[in-house]
């Protein structure tokens, strides 16, 4: 097991955000949360990089408990994070877009061309805009920046939040295949999605959040066929 | 006048690129269209210049006969357009009903002098707006949130709360921008019960939107654009099979997920 | 407490306030009918900065357009107080119009910067046009206040005076707030686009957020003419802009509570403070640095902050 | 014209000036989206640490070195105390903290070193060279060279190295930034370090042409403030293209126009600039956050 | 409703913690301001004194001052609060005023008009019976309403004609107007130096520009006009703009009307645009923090018109004054610090031959003639004005030279 969640409890104020979570990510896999709007999914996320605190619970990865390290240090563990809306520096151009994200392993003498090329590779679109400013760049374009951004970091553990959010179907199913890519090269991925068929579709299990709670987890293929989740999740 | 919306050659360039190629679009009164075509097709650009957001390079709109190219968009809205955004910016320290509220007070006319010395005139004005607030609200089924802050909703009746802002004063045409996003299934297809009563009140509703679900079930007629350029236009079952679409737009599996 | 209860504390406060100057010090009173002239201008202020959220820094040059306004037509004309206080609410307001215009193209910073050159420029002005302005003299002489046969020539009856206005002052702001103009400046504040797409005229409301505030801020100035019945260039210059923005901050935006806390509060600190000699204005400057460390929100917003602990909910409701 | 040309020289140096103080506001400005008002103040205290340092017998080169780590130490405390506790909080709250500082520092110099005028030395002869007619000080075109430098170091290190890309990271969105891995609290820290580096470099060159007075930052602040929107708000480049502009259009308009409106003359230009290119000559290359 | 509870309850705490000492003041001193007429004021304030008197003997006599003591004008009011502080000093040590001690109220003005204001208002409710201000003009301005209220005695160090001019009969000043002074630096620039073109150059701050015109009137006497008339604001750093524009007018004179820092780098300024014009200042270059920052070359040519130069003096009374001041500060005594303690020991003068009684130390006051000071011997005419002599000093070798007296 590679991520470990045990009774996640989260507050805002005096918001209960999430009531209890437990979830498991084990290597390779791709994950998916799913669920309505203000069900805790990015709240999850977000407590899992360190950017909120548990009130109580824990989180495991590899056998070390992370839900008290600064984020700097939980990103250079392994775990990335792509923030729901892309969230990429307008001001900088995709080139340092890229750069910024090296700050945990580069500069030791380690060159950052491999991992360069690699997202190259992945999105051959950001090779074109190498120098154009962040904020110049289309949607998609956008939307793979942030992909590729979080790359840089040498993940372990790929994060997502809604990365369909506002794209063309044909651009979501372009993104999707390369996330599959990414995880057929040996990384884990786990990922929030508006779109359920979308996550069915693509991930290997699948959490159902609701109210801050974990209300059912089965593989894809189970709830796709689950007539309960037919009908309050995917159109028929 | 057949038409309640009229562009002619209608254009707009952002330094040198060109976000919307010449583009003429038509709609007829009581008419539910949507617009579709890929991120970065002038979707939303198209949006922006028919409320007045932006001014247009070229072309010309025409709103019930009326040139309203060149207008700012509150007389735009005065003029009978509604118009809904992609993403919600609600305005935070209001009440739900105040949100509302706000859309009508474009119609109010008592000024300043009244409001200081509180006369009846204007108190029987505040009260009207309240009642038309009330009455858009219980139409999107939101009337019970009417003295929420409007930040503590979640999303999706955020984005309801803001289509009542956009209905309340009366407008014959209503933009839509992406009015399911972030929607629950359950929530999108009350939108589109909504949309169709919207209709029944006699407006004409614009729609972008990516959920094909969504549009396909809604709409009467379906505009597609692709980089700028109109590539189709026609009624739903066209559109689904109109080769050109399903290569620029929606991709193979899609199209196979939806039929 | 009983059914009345609610009203007690502000039996005890309107008592308090009224009965202040039979208890004080002709010093104390001084300090508070400055503060009175303060909390007009901030209530005025908070137009511009709390509610329509554009950082302006020229609120001192409205004040001392007010001042010169009066205090000159006071000194050429000899007209009186109740002629020359409208006067200059309304030379003020077209000061407003005519700085809001130009600036309305202007966002965040730049708007500050601007406003701020304009108010640099106004002060110039007063000081170098002697023919009209008598210069960096000053204006002397000012005729006191007069109210068919009583003049308010000391402190006492003038803090009288000063809360008459404040409180038709603070209604009318009150009003405006929770009318469609608040709404609309509220709307302008967080989505400008919003707003302008919901019908709303962006640049005549923020235009009008400019006019109130300088009409507020010319009352304020000729009550100030009227109080120390001198009057000088130098008062109106950037450092007072800065005060005016400080106290609004530390009393908190957005409510008239925070305008008159804050002015209150800015006003009395550094005269409290005078005991401590030479480190007086040093311990002034740390008390600002504190307040804004452990109440970032102003007084008023610790005080809700209180409140809503107290209450154990969140405050989810506006109260209208 | 040699007239005119004398004037032209000295209004470059006073741009020089408001350029090198702009220096450290603009970097402030990018990276945490703040206006320091207590700028001025420590372009002042450096130099008092200037007196200080000379005072206690080291020489001017040591006097440099002290001054400059004195600075160092003195920007760390400053975020420390000023910034840290108000992050995340809006920008004018934080504003509104650095006013408090600016009143702190002008009182706390006031007190520990009177409030008469003091000296600080130069490397150099207050001799002005004569070049064509027109007189310079060397001092002068040291502040010009050491502007000139230190304008070229900040603009490399923002642009072009990754310590430079991780500022306008934190600056553009730093919850963003801390899940890039970068450490937001230490890059905002290093910039405050940076800033009050900077303050000193310009307290130090200052200080000879200018006395050390309890004003001599905060009277030029406005002027810098001034240049950098007329450069362009959070421009590099932009501050001292303004900075120079400002200078020489001062100088020329306090000669031929009028000496009595020469305080005017920077806000009336501000005023120009602002209407009719509101984004200042170099714009912003992001937009405003606030 | 809660919040508004609140805020009325923070409203009320503040105003009640600002009662706090006033109320404690009201009890145990009655202020003899509110009274009609003069007249009136001093039988009711002795009516109200004596029986205080007889229960207690007052226990120290006080004498307000309010001065710049921070912001621009600090140096200013530092060097007043030290000779002020001085003399109360000295006085107290021998004694004080027929036994009763002096304390100096001291309050800050922080050099703007409505801080001056509260700063005599806190300074009244002490009750002192008489008040030094060093404050510039508008504050003082600002201030006269206030001292005519409480008809108070008082002593500014203002130069400008209006703060005598009120028509206020409480206003002395001790130090020679700026029409006076002005005159006086003509008479030297033209009689002594020969000028034919003379060159204005002044603050932008109200001291400086109303001496302007005053300057241009003097100079009319002698059938002149000045050749340019420029101006710097005190915050301005560079005077290259204004000094070519003189130069240009190819000025023999400049007169100069500035503060202390403005008044080092103008000099500097004009070495190093190779301008070697004489300049005839006010008191600035008579200050012993200027002179110290200043080199031989920048020295050169440069007069200062100054009240008085007490350490040129060969007056043994004025050299231990001297020598005091430099043991208590480290520096010699400037015209301010003079000023201030004479301002300080005149007062004491007259209350010991009168009494506490505001209106007899006001007549003390008009009665005074040829008292000596250190600064100057002082008679006050009609509208109050002491202090009628004018040293030029010659700074050029580093110390001050006085070439020359005017006295009226």
């Amino acid at each position: 097991m590679m991520l470990s969640i045990e009774n996640l409890v989260v507050n805002y104020g005096n918001i209960i955000a999430l009531k209890s979570i437990s979830m498991q990510i084990n290597e390779a896999e791709i994950v998916a949360l799913i669920g309505a709007n203000g069900a805790g999914k990015t709240t999850t996320l977000r407590t899992i990089s360190g950017l909120l605190r548990p009130a109580s619970g824990s989180i495991t990865y590899n056998g070390e408990k992370i839900d008290t390290w600064p984020v700097e240090k939980i990103v250079a563990a392994g775990l990335s994070h792509v923030p729901e809306g892309r969230r990429i520096f307008p001001g900088l151009t995709v080139l340092e877009n890229l750069k910024v994200a090296t700050s945990t392993w580069a500069g030791r003498g380690q060159s950052i061309q491999p991992e360069l090329e690699k997202v190259y590779r992945l999105f051959p679109k950001l090779r074109e805009r190498t120098s154009q400013l962040g904020w110049s760049l289309s949607g998609g374009e956008q939307q793979m920046l942030a992909i590729g951004r979080a790359m840089m970091s040498r993940p372990k553990l790929l994060m997502l939040d809604e990365v369909s959010l506002g794209l063309a179907p044909n651009l979501v199913q372009d993104i999707f295949q390369t996330i599959k890519e990414i995880n057929q090269s040996g990384l884990t991925i786990l990922l929030i999605e508006q779109n359920a068929n979308l996550a069915l579709e693509y991930a290997h299990r699948v959490y159902i959040l609701e109210n801050g709670e974990v209300v059912m987890t089965d593989t894809a293929i189970n709830l796709a066929k689950n007539p309960q989740i037919q009908d309050s999740y995917l159109g028929s | 006048m057949t038409f309640i919306l009229e562009t002619r050659q209608l254009c707009k360039q952002f330094g040198g690129v060109h976000a919307l190629r010449p583009f003429d679009f038509k709609i007829s009164p009581g008419e539910i269209r949507a617009l579709i075509g890929p991120n970065g097709a002038g979707k939303t650009t198209f949006l922006n210049l028919l409320s007045g957001i932006y001014t247009p390079t070229d072309g010309d709109i025409l709103f019930k006969g009326q040139q309203i190219t060149k207008i700012k968009p509150h007389v735009v809205t005065r003029l009978g357009v509604g118009r809904t955004f992609q993403t919600v910016k609600p305005f935070g320290k209001l009440s739900v009903l105040e949100n509302v509220m706000l859309g009508y007070d474009c119609r109010a006319e008592k000024g300043i002098f009244h409001i200081l010395i509180k006369s009846s005139s204007a108190k029987q004005e505040e009260e009207e707006t309240k009642e038309k607030a009330r009455k858009a609200l219980g139409f999107v089924g939101m009337l019970d949130k009417q003295n929420m802050i409007i930040t503590s909703l979640p999303y999706g009746q955020q984005r309801l709360v803001d289509l009542a802002r956009a209905l309340v004063h009366d407008p014959d045409l209503l933009l839509l921008d992406e009015p399911a996003a972030g929607m629950t299934r359950q929530e999108g297809s009350d939108l589109v019960a909504c949309i169709r009563r919207i209709r029944d009140l006699g407006i004409t509703v614009l729609l972008v939107e990516h959920n094909m679900r969504l549009v396909m079930d809604v709409s009467d007629r379906i505009t597609v654009l692709d980089f700028g350029y109109l590539i189709a236009e026609g009624i739903p079952e066209e559109i689904r099979s109109n080769p050109k679409v399903i290569e620029a737009y929606l991709g193979k599996k899609t199209n196979d997920a939806i039929n | 407490m009983g059914r009345y209860g609610r009203y007690i504390p502000w039996i005890i406060l309107g008592c308090t306030i009224l009965l202040f100057p039979l208890r004080t010090s002709n010093y104390y009173l001084q300090i508070a009918c400055l503060a009175g002239i303060y909390i007009i201008l901030i209530i005025g202020y908070d137009f511009i900065l709390g509610w329509a959220g554009l950082l302006s820094l020229s609120h001192a040059a409205f004040y001392g357009i007010g001042a010169y306004t009066s205090a000159l037509l006071s000194v050429n004309f000899s007209i009186p107080f109740w002629v020359t206080l409208p006067a200059a609410a309304i030379v003020a307001g077209l000061f407003g119009l005519v700085v809001g215009f130009p600036t309305l193209r202007l966002r965040g910073h730049y708007l500050a910067l601007g406003t701020l050159a304009f108010g640099e420029i106004v002060v110039l002005v007063l000081m170098r046009w002697r023919a009209v302005t008598r210069g960096v003299d000053g204006v002397t002489g000012i005729v006191p206040a007069s109210f068919g046969l009583f003049v308010f020539d000391n402190n006492k009856s003038y803090y009288y005076l000063l809360i008459f206005f404040i409180l038709i002052l603070a209604i009318f702001a009150r009003r405006i707030h929770q009318s469609r103009f608040g709404r609309a400046l509220i709307a302008i504040r967080t989505a400008e686009v919003t707003a302008e797409v919901s019908g709303i005229d962006t640049n005549r409301i923020k235009l009008l957020a400019f006019i109130l505030s300088a009409v507020y801020a010319g009352i304020a100035g000729s009550l100030y003419a009227y109080l120390f019945r001198y009057i000088s260039p130098e008062t109106f210059g950037l450092h007072q802009s800065i005060t005016i923005l400080t106290m609004l901050l530390i009393g908190g935006g957005g409510s008239i509570g925070g305008s008159v806390l804050g002015a209150i509060l800015l006003s009395f600190l550094p005269e409290w403070l005078r005991f401590l000699k030479d480190y007086y204005l040093l311990l002034y400057g740390v008390g600002i640095v504190l307040m804004m460390a452990f109440m970032p929100d102003g007084v008023i917003g610790l005080a809700k902050k209180i409140i809503s602990k107290i209450k154990f909910r969140l405050p989810l409701r506006r109260n209208v | 014209m040699q007239q005119l040309t004398q004037l032209i020289v000295n209004g470059l140096t006073m741009g020089c000036i408001y350029a090198l103080i702009a220096l450290g506001f603009v970097l402030i400005y990018r990276t945490v989206g703040v206006i320091n008002f207590a700028q001025g103040e420590l372009v002042m205290l450096a130099a008092y640490f200037g007196v200080t340092a000379i005072s206690i017998g080291l020489s001017l080169i040591w006097a440099y070195v002290f001054v400059i780590a004195a600075m160092a130490i003195f920007g760390y405390l400053f975020q420390w105390m000023i910034y840290y506790p108000l992050r995340g909080k809006p920008f004018i709250t934080i504003i509104i903290s650095t006013i408090g500082v600016s009143i702190i520092l002008q009182n706390l110099a006031r007190i520990i070193w009177g409030p008469a005028p003091l000296m600080f030395p130069s490397f150099f002869s207050l001799k002005p060279l004569n070049i064509g007619g027109v007189l310079v000080q060397p001092q002068n075109i040291f502040v010009f060279v050491v502007t000139v430098v230190l304008f070229s170091l900040v603009y490399l290190l923002l642009s072009k190295t990754m310590i430079g890309h991780k500022m306008q990271a934190v600056a553009q969105d730093p919850e963003t930034a801390k899940l890039m891995g970068i450490k937001v609290d230490q890059v905002v820290a290093g910039v405050f370090v940076l800033n009050s580096i900077l303050a000193g470099a310009a307290g130090l060159l200052l200080a000879p042409i200018f006395l050390v007075t309890l004003d001599m930052g905060s009277s030029v602040l406005m002027k810098s403030f001034s240049a950098s929107i007329i450069g362009g708000f959070g421009s590099v480049p932009g501050a001292i293209v303004g900075g120079l502009f400002l200078g020489v259009v001062e100088i020329l308009g306090a000669r031929y126009i009028s000496s009595h409106f020469k305080d005017g003359i920077a806000f009336v230009v501000l005023l120009l600039v602002l209407l009719i290119i509101p984004k200042g000559l170099f714009g912003e290359r992001v937009n405003e956050r606030s | 409703m809660h919040k508004k509870i609140l805020i009325a309850a923070l409203i009320l705490g503040m105003v009640l913690t600002a009662c706090g000492p006033a109320v404690q003041e009201q009890t145990t001193q009655e202020i003899p301001t509110e009274q009609p007429t003069q007249l009136a004021a001093t039988e009711s304030t002795q009516a109200t004194t004596e029986p205080t008197q007889a229960a207690t003997v007052p226990d120290t006599i006080k004498i307000g001052f309010v001065a710049p003591l921070t912001t621009a004008n600090a140096l200013m009011g530092w060097s007043m609060q030290q000779g002020a502080q001085l003399a109360a000093q000295e006085i107290n040590d021998a004694g004080g005023i027929n036994g009763v001690p002096l304390e100096l109220i001291i309050e800050d003005n922080s050099n703007t008009a409505d801080v001056a204001v509260n700063a005599i208002n806190r300074v009244l409710s002490e009750n002192p019976v008489a008040l030094i201000l060093g404050s510039t003009s508008a504050q003082t301005l600002a201030m006269e309403p206030i001292i005519l209220e409480n008809t108070l005695p008082t002593i500014i160090m203002g130069s400008s004609p209006s703060l005598t001019d009120q028509g206020n009969p409480w206003v002395f000043a001790t130090r020679a107007d700026d029409g006076f002074a002005a005159t006086a630096a003509v008479k030297f620039a033209v009689e002594d130096l020969g000028a034919k073109k003379v060159g204005i150059f002044h603050a932008a701050e109200e001291f400086g520009t109303s001496v302007a015109p005053i300057i241009i009137s003097a100079l009319a006497e002698y059938g002149l006009e000045p050749a340019a008339v420029v101006s710097a604001p005190s915050t301005d750093k560079d005077y290259s703009a204004q000094l070519l524009e003189l130069q240009a007018a190819d000025v023999d004179v400049i007169l100069v009307w500035v503060l202390p820092a403005p008044g080092i780098l103008l000099a500097r300024q004009m070495k190093q645009l190779g301008m070697d014009t004489p300049v005839v200042a006010n008191p600035v270059f008579g200050l012993s923090q200027v002179l110290v920052l200043m080199t031989p070359e920048e020295l050169a040519g440069i007069y200062s018109m100054t009240d008085c130069v007490p350490s040129q003096s060969t007056d043994e009374k004025i050299l231990a004054f001297v020598q005091a001041y430099k043991d208590r500060t480290g520096t010699t005594p400037d015209l301010f610090g003079a000023l201030s303690y004479d301002s300080v020991k005149l007062f004491a003068d007259v209350i010991t031959q009168v009494g506490t009684d505001l209106a007899a130390i006001q007549a003390g006051l008009f009665a005074v003639t040829g008292w000596p000071g250190v600064c100057h011997n002082y008679s006050f005419d009609a509208k109050g004005r002491g202090g009628y002599d004018i040293s030029t000093v010659d700074i050029s070798t580093g110390t001050l030279k006085v070439v020359g007296t005017v006295s009226k």
